[in-house]
């Protein structure tokens, strides 16, 4: 485990500000198991605090438009795959340059890795996308299987268990936006209020928002404290994006955002 | 505390729920996906007994997310204005509530209660009987601080003992006129079991008494940003949490017809206190994470003499980043 | 119809008369529909109220109008938001809410006999004209009176004809300014920031009162103006504005440390600020 | 009981759908009068969120129609619009509303007799499927609480 300590330790040297990483989760002074948490290590004492295995998911990249952290200066991240594929989205997206951040991988079960440029990302990415879980899988495949009216009753049974905390888009690598839409009032967009409708309606604008851009790391459905399974919304519309116009987000520094371009020759079965 | 202590026996308390389904709309905890809820039940089995604690607290019923305040209808000479009939509320009673819940709606009430007193809530809070369930267990993220069997706040508090029976300590007159009318389900035996062996030790926050000031003294310190970097703004632990009673107001219509309704909101939102010119008091997290602290565990304490938290655990289970206030209390205090 | 029981019903009151005070700003004189709410009503200066467009929400402005004249109540408020544009739609004749008065107010019986100095910028000057006129109202009550009020632009200043008025009273000495570049031609007045200019009037801190109303910029430079002039933050009176919703210390939004400022102000001591955190 | 009389909404823009509708009525075409007519500089204006706006304020059913591929008068409005109704429609069809409930054509300027059929079609379709009760319901459930 040292490496990863060394690792960190050597970037502090270097000049970077933060090591934003893992701890272990606890709960009051009694156990550990609660999973681990994020942790921003910015000392050699702090970095001894941090860890970085299998149990280690949540998704870091959220933190590099905060702008609390962002004012710390350069950062160097634990990058899970989908933390990657966030980064090179969020480059895409021109909301993060060049230089500022570096991430530690892991190479494999043992060794950790350091990438400083986009462009290492980028290459130790591919081949290595992680497919949806066999859960996520399942339950998607439930929800296809179903007719409308049974699909209605699933969604208006979450949208009305919805209390609204966003959570889901705070925990959203890709939901940077200084001012949601669903905040602005001029037009009141999304109703304030967290009943069904205003929730229905916060569920298909936020979906949608994502669509193309999405990388499916799955945080959204994790962060809801009632247990939604928002995150699905999120990756059928990937899945739709990637069939009908052949482009997974988050893989390449390159890629298009596929609801910002069209082609001329784009086909659908339901406009006459 | 209690005005009298009975007996009721497992068999007994399903038939006073019998009961009660034709008297009240009963609310109870029920599973519901993979989450615990207080929800109405129509009948005994829907109610879900093998649980530690909802996922939201019992606030809801008081004090629910969206909740009309009055009704308009715009006209052409004006409008007409008919505020919320209080007297059409349903009466409700709300079993199984556990001890925390039931702290957090009495200290809730102290800012609705207060001049010029909120009447909806008063009348959701007269019409809604709580009887409670001490806790035999706890989590980690418990820390009532040995309050698993606490009376405060509920009507009827039962506490399940060794064969499945439950002591009923009675508190309060509503819940006096709730036995009455079903005297015949409880009894009155010569010497009751000792209700301490029952419930559960839970820790508590260490040094509790000197908590506000110590926080006050580290209002300018830098531990509330530093602890709040991995915040990442959303509004679980506050809409989770029995005592946050921070809403917002706004205007629905649908066509000429429209209300004004309240609803949830949290501190921990960065256009919480935002100005419509863009000064924004709390700009960053840091300060907003500090006056969730500081409202809970010093001003609270100062106004209301009663901290604004009942140590439930819901806020450190519900983070999505797991943010565990217990400790970061401790560790503020240390400052 | 504000009923008794529903603390959140607002009146309703006719909108009677809308001034054009400057570019997007607006005072609008409000009467009460129902009689008995208007037996009822009384307010003190330095109280606001949360005005309702049905169907839009509230905004939060005080009551611009003096206590010492019943009957009415008029508010001045500037096109920013929701519901100020939502105000700014309506005509003389709609129906708008009005709850309150709310919060505290300020202590002008304990003035009396006193000189009084009000430092005003900009849109703040609504808050300090309710409090003037009530002053004036009882004119023979107070020593001199002495204003300093200044605004980006000529346009800006708002109640033009009241200053006029204001400027021809021997028993009040006002001086008006504009900021640096903010002045017209035929502008009389003097051009400068309002702590400069108050710097230069240099009215005595001998038994007088200062209240100060402005954007936080302005504040800032006129404290120490006021220190220098001997004036002790026990005498320096301001009315502070945060975001609100329910205005009676329910909502839990606009609090400064545990003191709430639509309960326990909006009106404050610069001694009471110094003890606030500085959060605001 | 008199037969149910649906509301439509039609969101068209104004260089070819609207423009067709204006030539069905010179032409003196009669269709249907249930649909009130929102007119938009193009349908790349047309954001998704309005159709879910058009059914939380009572419509029962929705056209929304525009100039046809390679004719916007700003040359990709359309082509934008396209990709959205695509995965807006899939998206609403995932959660289960109702799109058999929503029209997505191209009419030109000239095609006047194809607006009169369609609007005249889609009341037909509308009126079949009769009220939106799923989403009243849910309106119903958010403009007051449950008593």
């Amino acid at each position: 485990m040292n490496t990863l300590h060394t690792l960190s330790r050597q970037q502090l040297e270097l000049g970077a500000q933060v090591i934003i990483g893992y701890t272990p989760g606890s709960n009051g002074t009694s156990g550990t198991s609660r999973p681990p948490k994020p942790f921003f290590a910015q000392s050699p004492e702090e970095v001894e605090q941090l860890i970085f295995d299998d149990t280690c998911h949540y998704n870091l990249a959220v933190y590099l438009t905060k702008k609390e952290v962002t004012a710390l200066g350069k950062r160097v991240l634990f990058a899970t795959l989908p933390t990657l594929r966030s980064i090179i989205r969020l480059a895409v997206e021109h909301q993060v340059n060049e230089g500022d951040v570096a991430v530690i991988v892991r190479a494999n079960d043992t060794e950790y890795a350091l990438l400083n440029t986009l462009a290492e990302m980028e290459t130790f990415l591919n081949g290595r996308t992680p497919a949806m879980s066999q859960e996520d899988r399942e339950q998607l495949d439930a929800l296809l299987a179903m007719n409308q009216e049974e699909r209605w009753a699933f969604w208006k049974e979450a949208f009305e268990t919805c209390i609204r905390c966003y959570a889901c888009r705070q925990a959203c690598p890709l939901c940077y936006c200084a001012t949601c839409a669903a905040t602005a009032n001029q037009p009141q967009w999304i109703p304030v209020a967290q009943h069904a409708l205003g929730n229905t309606e916060w569920h298909l604008m936020r979906a949608m928002h994502l669509a193309g851009r999405c990388i499916t790391c799955g945080q959204c459905g994790e962060a809801c404290p009632m247990g939604l399974p928002v995150h699905l919304l999120a990756f059928y519309l990937a899945e739709t994006v990637q069939h009908e116009y052949g482009a997974a987000s988050g893989l390449t520094l390159t890629e298009t955002t596929p609801m910002s371009v069209y082609k001329p020759e784009d086909t659908t079965n339901f406009i006459r | 505390m209690p005005i009298l202590v009975k007996l009721l026996q497992r068999t007994s308390y399903n038939s006073l729920i019998e009961k009660l389904l034709d008297e009240f709309q009963v609310y109870a905890p029920v599973k519901k996906g993979k989450q615990v809820l207080y929800e109405r039940i129509r009948a005994v089995h829907d109610m879900e007994t093998d649980y530690l604690l909802p996922v939201l607290s019992a606030k809801s019923l008081v004090f629910p997310p969206v909740e009309t305040l009055f009704t308009f209808e715009r006209k052409k000479e004006g409008v007409d204005v008919l505020p919320v009939a209080v007297e059409n509320l349903p009466e409700r009673v709300l079993l199984g509530v556990r001890p925390c819940d039931a702290r957090g709606i009495a200290i809730l009430r102290q800012t609705f209660a207060q001049e010029p007193v909120d009447a909806i809530f008063e009348a959701r809070f007269n019409k809604t009987i709580l009887i409670g369930l001490s806790c035999a267990t706890a989590d980690e993220a418990c820390f009532c601080g040995n309050r698993a069997g606490d009376t405060t706040g509920s009507d009827i508090l039962l506490t399940q003992v060794s064969n499945g029976d439950y002591l009923a300590e009675i508190i309060t007159e509503k819940g006096q006129r709730l036995v009455e009318r079903h005297a015949d389900l409880f009894e009155t035996p010569t010497e009751l079991p000792d209700k301490a062996a029952f419930v559960a030790t839970v820790r508590g926050l260490d040094n509790v008494e000197n908590l506000p000031a110590l926080l006050k003294a580290a209002f300018d310190s830098k531990v509330f940003d530093q602890q709040s970097l991995a915040c990442i703004g959303c509004g679980t632990c506050t809409y989770v949490c029995p005592v946050c009673s921070c809403f917002d107001m706004q205007d629905e219509t649908q066509g000429s017809k429209g209300r004004r309704v309240r609803c949830w909101d949290s501190c921990g939102f960065s256009c919480f206190t935002v100005h419509t010119s863009g000064h924004n008091p709390r700009e960053t997290q840091g300060q907003r994470w500090r006056q969730r602290v500081m409202h809970k565990f010093s001003y609270l304490p100062e106004s209301n003499h009663t901290f604004g938290c009942v140590g439930c655990g819901r806020c450190i289970r519900s983070c999505p980043v797991k943010l565990d206030i217990s400790q970061l209390i401790n560790q503020i205090a240390h400052v | 119809m504000c009923s008794s029981t529903n603390t959140y019903v607002p009146y309703s009151m006719r909108l009677q008369k809308i001034t054009q005070e400057a570019p997007g700003v607006k005072t609008f004189r409000l009467e009460f529909i129902d009689p008995a709410d208007a037996a009822r009503f009384s307010f003190k200066t330095g109280q606001f109220a949360e005005y309702s467009v049905f169907g839009e929400g509230e905004s939060t402005f005080c009551i611009a109008s003096p206590h010492t004249r019943t009957g009415y109540v008029e508010c001045t408020f500037r096109q920013a938001g929701r519901v100020t544009t939502a105000l700014s739609g309506l005509e003389e004749g709609d129906v708008v809410g009005f709850r309150g008065p709310y919060g505290n107010t300020f202590p002008i019986d304990d003035w009396k006999g006193k000189n009084l100095v009000f430092v005003a910028g900009g849109i703040a000057l609504p808050p300090m004209r309710s409090v003037i006129w009530s002053c004036i109202d009882n004119r023979a009550d107070y020593k001199n009176i002495t204003i300093v009020y200044g605004a980006k632009t000529v346009d800006d200043l708002v109640y033009k004809h009241e200053l006029d008025e204001w400027e021809q009273r021997e028993d009040i000495n006002l001086h008006l300014t504009v900021d640096p570049g903010g002045s017209t031609p035929d502008w009389k007045g003097r051009v400068g920031f309002v702590p400069t200019i108050l710097a230069e009037v240099a009215p005595s801190s001998e038994n007088t009162i200062a209240i100060v109303c402005g954007p936080p910029i302005m504040i800032k430079n006129t404290m120490p103006v006021l220190k220098q002039l001997g004036f002790s933050e026990e005498h320096i009176f301001t009315t502070l504005e945060n975001r609100m919703k329910c205005g009676i210390g329910k909502c839990g939004r606009c609090n400064i440390g545990s003191t709430y400022v639509c309960k326990d102000g909006p009106v404050f001591t610069a001694a009471q600020l110094a003890q606030l955190p500085n959060e605001f | 009981m008199e037969p149910f009389e649906p509301k439509i909404i039609a969101f068209v823009c104004n260089w070819c759908t609207y423009a067709g509708a204006d030539l069905a009525g010179t032409s003196r075409l009669k269709y249907a009068s249930n649909v009130k007519i929102i007119r938009f500089p193009c349908t790349g204006r047309i954001d998704f969120m309005l159709l879910q706006k058009a059914f939380a304020n009572g419509a029962d059913g929705i056209i929304v129609s525009g100039c046809h591929p390679n004719d916007c008068h700003y040359t990709s409005g359309n082509y934008h619009a396209r990709r959205r109704w695509t995965i807006y429609k899939s998206l609403l069809d995932f959660t289960g509303i109702d799109t058999s409930r929503i029209a997505f054509t191209w009419v030109s300027a000239a095609e006047g007799s194809k607006w009169a059929d369609l609007v005249n079609t889609t009341v037909e379709t509308i009126r079949q499927l009769g009220p939106y009760t799923d989403m009243q319901e849910l309106i119903g459930q958010s403009t007051h609480e449950p008593q």
